[in-house]
């Protein structure tokens, strides 16, 4: 990895070890955590082994939002439409009690069969789902509601209506949105990062990924078509364009790496779903004592700052 | 056709056009003079002449950066920003050859640093900024260096509560940089967030194409959004979305005029009236009391 | 069917029920107690024991607004407010009667003041302010004194932040007095933006019918919108719509389960779990850190 | 007319006297006008009178919205589109530059032959059309241009898909909207002010009406329907629930009434339009002064404020 990442890991590592005992367990899980990942970093993810979570992401057993959402909430309500359209079943939304907080949920929704993802559309959500997302985000900031939202999809659904409804602008906008939110966000891929349709719902006060989620700007296979004209290519594009989350971290495009049980998340969603709440309240925790502009101007700022540039 | 194929269920952002030769960067006709649809050939200062507008049928063709600023601006008064900007190659990514390979070429062919020219100008006397893409740059496509100079062209005009002009061309997020490409969606969308809470304006004008990436942020959040004839304004493109749907698409899928009935477009604007129409907007978005 | 003709072209607000005859409110049966639906005759007795819901089919009979809030609200926690408003009759208005005439007689045989009753309560030992829609009081029709009660409690909440579940039931606004009725609409839209804006909460439930005026102002506003199984919720009235389009109307036109389908309803709740249901989201709202 | 409203417009009167020499010719065309508003109102509007209006404000050859924008505004740019799903046609939105200050206008509009009634949906428009007026008022909002809107139509769109897409929620958001705009705000109602349809976009600041239009909960002709089970007995509906602006003026449901050139606003919409705009700028610089909070206070309570009650 790069000096700086690895600068800035350490940098982290340092803050955590100064405060730790002001914070109690929360903290020196986190710490532990940074650790971990800083160990994995260390040793360079290898083509093979970013393949390997690229099939953990979209294993068909892997755990999705709402088998999460049963596992972590209290009280879950379920909101539906967008209040223009429709109800789009491939974005779920609604609020629930975290550890005795509310907090309002946003998640794409793969099926587990054939008729679910019929119903669900593979994950993959046309403009009314983002209108979904945004009002239940509205809804969330009115009332103080952190905001939780689970990323899983192959992508925005390309079809003949989603054009037509403004799938491009509905994706903008809400983005648009939850960079003008005063509530803390945490934003976690617990699957398939896939591109706009992913990060219409991902630009939150800290980006997480499960350890083995992928995070891309365009599928593998896509990628792999375009360049080599082969989509049967899609691992060699997978290394070349590293969507796995310890390079993602490395990129600082997101803010840690939340780990699952041995042999990936499905292996066990009861421990995933513990790691994930552990994860999510710590962060909240981190986040509940700002004030809604820092917590606007500070990831606004974040997301300004993302790239990597050369001057002539 | 524009579009590369992807297996059914999988997304493509589009990156780079199939025929990202710049001798056929209309990706229309044979040769980039020669008006797909109407077949007439011009020479290059004919066509300059008519701002790039078939005097047949009315087909618009591609214009370049440069070209476009020259249209718009009053003469004299563009004064470049941020042109020492390069994309970095953060993946040290490869494909038929390095990145940085594909950069410099692009470079050397088109004359500039990457996908988008910005810098302040006026336009009939009115201060403003624009942002203009180029799509002979690696297909329009945007990186860090795309998303940074836009970035800072909003960030500039939110300071003095004033306006950018954005012209997007564009395939979608450059792949080459990977997620950091995909990262320059919310990074633009906070720079507009930005100028738009200072007061300031957004005039989007949507050119051929502008698909992907681009489509899902900046472009789309302009107060006022324009796009010119016949120009691809989508966020998939027509062959995903056949593959994908495995329906015939509607004859004018995507297309300007399409998505001005669908209300996604304000205004789709002939060239000619390009400069004359942001003049009006200049003068509307200055006029509050 | 519900709705009465109007001339196609013209709108009708949908003032009042064709069948307003108290004796046939549920405006589906030939008897209150005889289930339209499924044919099965029940004593008021046994309908209130079921919460009148048809134990046979599962046909939910309309529910009086004080019998409403019997069964939402803790025993004993109702404490009404504003019961001394009634309604004036700035235009002397006179149909077939009296407007006076009408609203007398309307509140010696519903024994309300008017369309809509308001006051404090507790739900599953949350306190709240209830707003319960009557259908028997003129249609449930939302004139001055319907929208003074309901943005009174919206008032109250707002000093409080506190939640305000409404209960609509209601035919529109009250043609008999004319252009006041209609401005309820933004009287009580303006009570909402002032509640929802000091941090409180309103949530909506549409019973059968919950169309017109009302449809139109607060009922849509809900932080939360609920609807009962097979109320009609729509804003214009199906007789209107199929006279004005001369088209064949969706067997569920209007009905709950288009609008969740349609995406503006968040929940179709059985009777049986209104209350749970509203106990649920009642913690959700207070649980804001 | 009522005691009250004689005094509310003796009242207004007497202020506007006071301060005339400071607002200049304005205000004295304004203290005239009410002058003959007065006058008027003292001759108790007939039954006979009553009708006319109603003919008169559904006159074919009425100005529409778009005949008056022409004559208002320079500079005229219009928007189109929802950015969801369609550009309604029957309501025209846009910016353009009234006596030198930029404006958003917002109108419903109607056809003047076949082809565009059908274009315009006859002024009725569909929820899309209230989304339209919604982000106009928005951008307006955002960047302080006061905002005019002209109200002119039977009534919201009663159609399949109007309520599938939302019609009731369209408008209540509408006036939501509205009524937490930070900018002033003038609504003219200025042929049908046709129930919810007509009030989605006439929760303003002030509220005028043409010496012509009507403002009405239900048509006569629905009203007669339902009440007389008759439509043919629209004209003792209407001397029944009294649409016309003297009325209305007298309910305090509106603030003013705009004068037509006599025989209507179609037989001289010039001169009609010249009425009309002095007005609109009288309003439109009596509201300059105020801040954003007190226009959105004394707007809210201007509405909440509307009804007539009775106490036991
Ligand atoms: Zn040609
Ligand atoms: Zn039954």
């Amino acid at each position: 990895m790069s000096n700086d990442a690895e600068l800035g890991l350490r940098d982290r590592l340092a803050q955590l070890s100064g405060v730790k005992l002001l914070r109690g367990t929360r903290l020196s899980t986190e710490l532990q955590r940074l650790e971990r990942q800083l160990e994995r970093l260390r040793d360079d993810t290898s083509d093979e082994e970013i393949w390997r979570r690229v099939e953990l992401a979209r294993h068909e057993k892997r755990p999705y939002t709402l088998d999460y959402v049963e596992r972590l909430l209290d009280d879950w309500f379920e909101l539906h439409g967008d209040r223009g359209r429709m109800d789009d079943r491939a974005i779920v939304a609604g609020l629930g009690s975290l550890d005795g907080r509310t907090v309002a949920v946003i998640g794409h929704q793969k099926g587990r069969d054939l008729k679910e993802r019929a119903i669900r559309n593979f994950g993959m959500a046309n403009p009314e789902g983002y209108r979904k997302a945004i009002r239940t985000m509205q809804l969330a900031d009115r009332h103080g509601f952190p905001i939780v939202t689970l990323v899983d999809t192959p992508g925005a659904h390309p079809g003949i209506a989603a054009e037509q409804h403004g799938q491009g602008g509905a994706i903008a906008r809400s983005q648009a949105c939850m960079l003008r939110l005063g509530v803390p966000t945490v934003a976690v891929v617990i699957g398939e990062g896939g591109s706009g349709g992913a990060v219409a719902i991902a630009v939150a006060d800290r980006v997480l990924m499960q350890e083995n989620a992928i995070y891309t700007v365009i599928s593998p296979e896509g990628c792999a078509a375009i360049l080599w004209r082969d989509a049967a290519k899609a691992k060699k594009a997978a290394s070349a364009f590293k969507p796995d989350a310890a390079h993602c971290l490395e990129l600082r495009v997101i803010d840690g790496i939340v780990p699952e049980p041995a042999g990936g998340a499905h292996a066990d969603p009861d421990a995933a779903a513990a790691l994930l709440r552990e994860s999510l309240i710590a962060h909240l925790d981190d986040l509940a004592s700002l004030a809604p502009d820092e917590l606007r101007r500070s990831r606004r700022a974040k997301f300004r700052s993302m790239g990597v540039l050369a001057h002539v | 056709m524009l579009w590369m194929s992807t297996p059914p269920g999988h997304i493509d952002v589009s990156i780079e056009h199939k025929r990202a030769d710049p001798a056929r960067s209309d990706g229309r006709g044979d040769h980039p003079n020669t008006c797909p649809t109407c077949g007439s050939h011009y020479r290059d200062e004919e066509l300059a002449d008519t701002l790039r507008v078939c005097p047949q049928c009315g087909h618009h063709f591609p214009v370049r950066a440069p070209e476009r600023i020259a249209q718009l601006a009053d003469p004299g008064t563009f004064d470049e920003e941020d042109a020492e900007l390069r994309s970095a190659d953060p993946l040290e990514f490869f494909d038929l050859k390095p990145y940085v390979e594909r950069l410099a070429e692009a470079e050397l062919r088109t004359d500039l640093g990457d996908a988008i020219l910005t810098g302040r100008a006026a336009i009939d006397g009115h201060a403003c900024r624009i942002a203009a893409m180029d799509f002979s740059f690696m297909g329009g496509s945007m990186g860090s260096v795309v998303g940074e100079r836009f970035a800072r062209a909003c960030e500039r005009s939110a300071d003095e509560g004033g306006v950018v002009v954005s012209v997007a061309a564009s395939g979608g997020a450059r792949m080459q940089e990977g997620i950091l490409a995909l990262m320059q969606l919310p990074k633009t969308v906070a720079a507009v967030g930005d100028l738009q809470d200072a007061g300031g304006t957004l005039l989007s004008v949507l050119a051929h194409p502008t698909t992907g990436g681009v489509t899902a942020s900046f472009a789309s959040l302009g107060d006022v959004i324009l796009a010119e004839p016949g120009a691809l304004t989508s966020f998939a493109g027509p062959r995903v979305v056949a593959q994908t749907t495995r329906e015939k698409l509607p004859d004018d899928f995507g297309l300007a005029e399409s998505n001005y009935r669908f209300g996604h477009v304000d205004a789709v604007v002939v060239r000619s009236e390009l400069r004359s129409t942001l003049a009006r907007l200049l003068r509307l978005f200055g006029g509050a009391r």
